[in-house]
């Protein structure tokens, strides 16, 4: 079903979003950089830059509490999360590529164990995504098989028309529900033309013949050449918008407190050292190698899907300028 | 028993019902669990692991080492190494500790009816086999001879020797007991060898066979070719992979060999599976 | 007003880099070299190793070239090599970095082939690495910065810097803003700032004096510092390394740069760099010191703060 | 025997690193000559001041310390030498850190207390717990303990109930 909003109408529909009590996430500017955070008011949404940081944190978030423990004498008490406690959550202006991610991480979430702390919140948010119209020379949608208007992921997708307003697209029933339950905000679509998409400067990758190149070159000195400059931390992890991995430890004291799940990246050395001091990936080249596979190979062997969107945040925030398409390129000429 | 809105991290709670010290820094714990419910619907097989919580300081990754032929309790054998460990350590009976399980898949014990068994392990890797062995003793009738060729670097580092006596005085097991050099007492009856030599000397016969291979790396490492040698082939070769591990039920991405995760894929391998995995556990 | 700086100078810089690494490869004087070369993108630099002497001419220096090189040549990287005597381009902030190592005889200098740039400035993130470089996009540390010509090294090209404008002093204004604040205002401010980061440790992983086998906040025996990037633990974790950085940083602000957060870490350590340098009359410069501030004690130390 | 303690609504905690030579003979002294000072003070026995580790003291603050005292023989008198001469520069610099992000230097007094001061002792725990229990709890670290980032904030249900209701 396609609609069409006004930009009045779209920060009016957030500010009745708010007035409900209803949660709602966008790209604000926070300091010196955009941030996916919940908006105070429909004035903080910022809909011209690719927020920082993901928007995987939604549902992953970046440290959450899994449970909670309290001693006496010889007995423990455990009290559980209740997932009717996640909030409900309308999250604004998510671009493609984190919206694309987010059905990539339904797989592992929901392999065998339903992981409720990503489920339940996936099932209580909808995602209104905002294709992209300006692109940089990191951006690399396009190479894995997405694009700028991708409607992968999002329930409603916005594409921004000539003269403001956006075209609405719905894509799931959730959005079909949206769409219906603030139907007064919405108008039938008129034949402005929507603004020309951004296009990444990035040829398209053959993830096949990557696949195949990564099949049987685990051990190869390339991996050296590419990755000894890694220097072992997890800024481009915790940027992704795909990466899963996280760490379980308990915080407070043997008396009483919460076991906490949080963000962790196989960039660190510490991700596999055994209690032995044994560590299976002991060099940097070793782990950035398990990084390039993971996404490219080990995901697609499990869930037949590539674990990268071309978002390009890791090639911006890495601090000795790492280029992951530069690495692809470089795989796919081998 | 994974119901979907259930809280997959949250462990059932378990009583410490008996602490058996095996070496200076080895011990066991026999765990009960708390909740009636629990205690008739947990069920596991011979190889698959726990996530064991010390409440404060975290969980440890344990195989579960006694048979799941026992009901009504079981058994983990760890050595205090770490943060986890230690607070572990410091429980005693009566105590409350939880327990996280059973993950990882287990040995294929339905397809070793009617062959021999050849279990061969090394210092506190004698647990991950343990619940096996103690799983075919109570169905013995269904294997042929079981072998048990179990070495560690002194006496005192023997894990379970109660049962290793029991073991001795069966007529049906055959138990070949080494110590590293120089780690024999003056009144040791077993052999003096690295577990690989005395397996070598010992020539079990390699058809009908299968063999269980459990230990350090190194021993491992030596282990293998002695087999090949004797003829075992890749497929009639057991072993499980130790790796760090820490949610144990394949979400996070940390005990990956290659495209295998240990905790889903594993613990238990054939030594096919494990030659064709990346050289990185 | 905003003024483009002149950094014409970086070319005739790039081919003396070229030549000389071309030459110290080749006569192996060196066994590598660890340089600066350029990435996919547009302007883009990454570090590099390159050990043969054909490869001489992918390094190149421009005002995209920030990383602090030195990093490499520390312990905490153990996969570069380090047999022989390594050649490594330096900026006179990295070298203050080489100097602090050689004081704690963490490097031999006779291991060393240190490779000189008179800068003019380099730029102050790499988020759109083909800026221009001007007194907007330049780098905080190259406003303050008095060392552009490195002194102690084994080859500089022979070219001087053009004069910088003057710039605005902005660690000093901003540190200067943050002492006139109330107390519980400058906690509102770092509290704000600590809550975002996200424990990626790229601060750590990025700092030359950051070597440690076995970092403080990574243990748990006993466990100092939570792991968990809660407001809470992020704080203790930036102050612990603000003290463990104090009287040792050499103010390249690689730390500041490459925090994904844009949190302002160079303050910190900008801040005690300027009390020990009031208190102790001691600074991170060219001259190696084998006892650092807080490693060394006079008995005249200033003790009115004690009873 | 000892006067009937005045009842206060607010009892700061005070964690007290002292070094074991001096001023823990020193408290240990006023003890023994039977002198009265507040029992708020938590003393924690480290082998020289050189040995107390700032980490230590933003660990304290975070488990719930209202005021910090630290400790140690006086120049020259250290059974190490030089541990309080290193620890004098230490906490000259991790004084202007604190300061610096916004903690209260009122809440943290550093004292050389010989063996034979036990009065001296009972003089600066006294002070220092009346001047921290005039400034009131120490708010900053406590309420830190509590704060999330956005993503992992659960809704309390009755915060909710209490908005419905509005």
């Amino acid at each position: 079903m396609q609609k069409q909003i006004t930009e009045a109408n779209l920060r009016l529909l957030i500010d009745s979003l708010l007035l409900k009590g209803q949660r709602v996430v966008g790209p604000r500017q926070s300091g010196t950089m955009v941030l996916y955070e919940p908006l105070a008011s429909a004035s903080d949404l910022v809909t011209d830059e690719l927020p920082r940081r993901s928007i995987k944190e939604a549902f992953f978030p970046v440290c959450e509490d899994l449970l909670e423990y309290r001693k006496e004498g010889q007995q423990i008490e455990l009290k559980d999360i209740d997932p009717a406690r996640f909030p409900e959550t309308v999250l604004f202006g998510v671009r493609p590529c984190d919206a694309a991610a987010v059905p990539v991480l339904d797989a592992v979430f929901s392999w065998d164990y339903k992981d409720q702390f990503f489920l339940a919140r996936r099932a209580k948010t909808t995602i209104i995504g905002l294709a992209c119209t300006t692109a940089d020379d990191a951006c690399f949608c396009t190479a894995v098989g997405l694009s700028p208007n991708d409607p992968k992921g999002s329930d409603l997708l916005l594409t921004p028309l000539v003269g403001g307003g956006f075209l609405v697209e719905s894509q799931s029933e959730k959005g079909l529900s949206f769409l219906e339950a603030w139907k007064d905000r919405f108008s039938e679509p008129d034949d402005t033309k929507p603004l020309p998409l951004a296009q990444p400067a990035a040829t398209p990758f053959d993830l096949k013949k990557i696949k195949a190149w990564l099949d049987d070159h685990f051990e190869d000195p390339a991996w050296d050449s590419i990755a000894t400059r890694c220097v072992g931390c997890g800024a481009c992890a915790f940027v992704c918008p795909a990466c899963h991995c996280f760490d379980i430890v308990d915080e407070g004291s043997e008396k009483a407190g919460k076991r906490r799940k949080f963000w962790d990246a196989c960039g660190f050395s510490k991700f596999t050292n055994h209690a032995s001091g044994h560590n299976p990936r002991d060099l940097q080249p070793k782990r950035y190698r398990n990084r390039i596979m993971h996404k490219f190979k080990y995901y697609d062997d499990k869930f037949g899907q590539t674990l990268c969107t071309g978002c390009g945040r890791c090639i911006r925030v890495c601090p000795v300028g790492i280029d992951i398409a530069g690495v692809l390129e470089e795989i796919e000429k081998k | 028993m994974c119901d979907s809105n259930k809280n997959i991290y949250l462990p059932y709670l378990a009583t410490v019902e008996e602490v058996i010290d095996e070496t200076p820094d080895v011990r066991t714990l026999r765990l009960v669990f708390q909740d009636e419910q629990v205690r008739e619907s947990f069920n596991f097989r011979a190889g698959q692991f726990a996530e064991y919580s010390a409440f404060g300081a975290g969980e440890s990754t344990f195989c579960i080492a006694s048979s799941p032929t026992r009901k009504g309790y079981i058994e983990c054998c760890f050595r205090a190494v770490g943060r986890v460990t230690e607070s572990l350590r410091r429980l005693e009976v009566g105590d409350t500790m939880g327990v996280r399980g059973p993950y990882g898949n287990s040995f294929p014990i339905e397809q070793f009816y009617g062959k021999n068994l050849l279990f061969v392990t090394g210092g506190i890797a004698l647990p991950p086999l343990r619940t096996l062995i103690w799983n075919c003793l109570d169905l013995r009738d269904k294997f042929g001879d079981i072998t048990i060729v179990y070495g560690a670097r002194t006496e005192a580092d023997l894990v379970y020797k109660r049962e290793l006596k029991e073991w001795e005085e069966r007529s049906d097991v055959k138990l070949v007991k080494t110590v590293d050099p120089g780690g024999n007492g003056p009144e040791w009856d077993g052999k003096v060898g690295f577990v690989p030599t005395v397996l070598d000397e010992l020539a079990p016969a390699a058809d009908n066979c299968i063999a269980l291979v459990c230990g350090p790396p190194i021993m491992i490492k030596f282990t293998l070719p002695v087999l090949e040698k004797l003829g075992f082939g890749d497929e009639a070769i057991y072993t499980t992979l130790e790796n760090r591990m820490k949610c144990g039920l394949g979400k996070c991405g940390r005990c990956n060999v290659g495209n295998v995760y240990v905790c889903k894929d594993g613990p238990v391998f054939t030594a096919k599976q494990v030659k064709a995995m990346p050289l990185e556990y | 007003m905003i003024q483009t700086i002149d950094i014409s100078s970086y070319s005739v810089i790039t081919d003396a880099i070229r030549s000389e690494a071309r030459r110290i490869l080749s006569d192996s004087t060196v066994s590598a070299v660890i340089g600066y070369t350029a990435g996919r993108r547009k302007g883009s630099t990454q570090p590099i190793v390159i050990t043969t002497a054909d490869e001489a001419d992918k390094l190149l220096f421009s005002a995209a070239c920030l990383n602090d090189l030195v990093v490499y040549l520390t312990k905490a990287k153990k996969d570069v090599p380090k047999s022989g005597r390594i050649g490594i381009v330096v900026k006179g902030c990295d070298l203050k970095a080489v100097i602090g190592l050689l004081g704690e005889s963490q490097l031999k200098r006779e291991n060393l082939y240190l490779i000189g740039i008179p800068c003019s400035g380099v730029l102050g993130s790499l988020l759109k690495p083909s800026a221009e470089l001007t007194t907007k996009t330049i780098a905080s540390k190259c406003c303050e910065c008095t060392d552009r010509l490195p002194v102690g090294c084994d080859f500089v090209p022979a070219v001087t810097p053009a004069p910088l404008p003057d710039l605005e002093k902005r660690y000093a204004n901003e540190i200067s803003q943050l002492e006139a604040m109330t107390p519980s205002e400058r906690w509102e401010f770092w509290k704000e700032q600590f809550s975002k980061c996200i424990k990626c440790y790229a601060c750590r992983q990025v700092c030359p004096f950051c070597f440690c086998e076995q970092c403080l906040c990574d243990r748990n025996r006993p466990q100092m510092v939570e792991q968990t990037p809660r407001p809470s633990g992020n704080t203790a974790w930036h102050l612990v390394r603000a003290m463990h950085l104090a009287g040792r940083c050499a103010g390249c602000g690689e730390c500041e740069r490459v925090c994904p957060m844009d949190i302002p870490l160079n303050l910190l350590n900008r801040k005690m760099a300027k009390e020990l340098k009031e208190l102790f009359n001691s600074e991170a410069g060219f001259e190696v010191r084998d006892t650092g501030p807080l490693t060394s004690y006079r008995e005249d130390d200033d003790q009115s703060f004690i009873r | 025997m000892h006067s009937a303690k005045p009842r206060h609504d607010f009892e700061p905690k005070i964690i007290a690193f002292v070094c074991t030579w001096c001023t823990y003979a020193g408290a240990d002294l006023a003890g023994t000559s039977r002198m009265q000072y507040p029992s708020n003070v938590r003393v924690l026995k480290f082998p020289c001041t050189g040995r107390i580790d700032p980490v230590f003291i933003i660990k304290a603050f975070q488990q719930g310390a209202d005021g910090i005292l630290v400790s140690g023989c006086h120049p020259g008198d250290c059974h190490y030498i030089a541990g309080n001469y290193h620890a004098r520069r230490r906490f000259a610099a991790f004084r202007k850190l604190l300061e610096f992000i916004g903690v209260d230097l009122n809440r943290i007094q550093f004292s050389w207390v010989s063996a034979a001061e036990g009065g001296k002792w009972v003089e600066v725990v006294t002070d220092l717990t009346e001047r921290v229990r005039a400034m009131g709890p120490m708010v900053e670290f406590k309420d830190l303990i509590l704060e999330e980032q956005w993503s992992g904030g659960l809704n309390n249900p009755e915060l909710q109930a209490v908005y419905e209701a509005m």
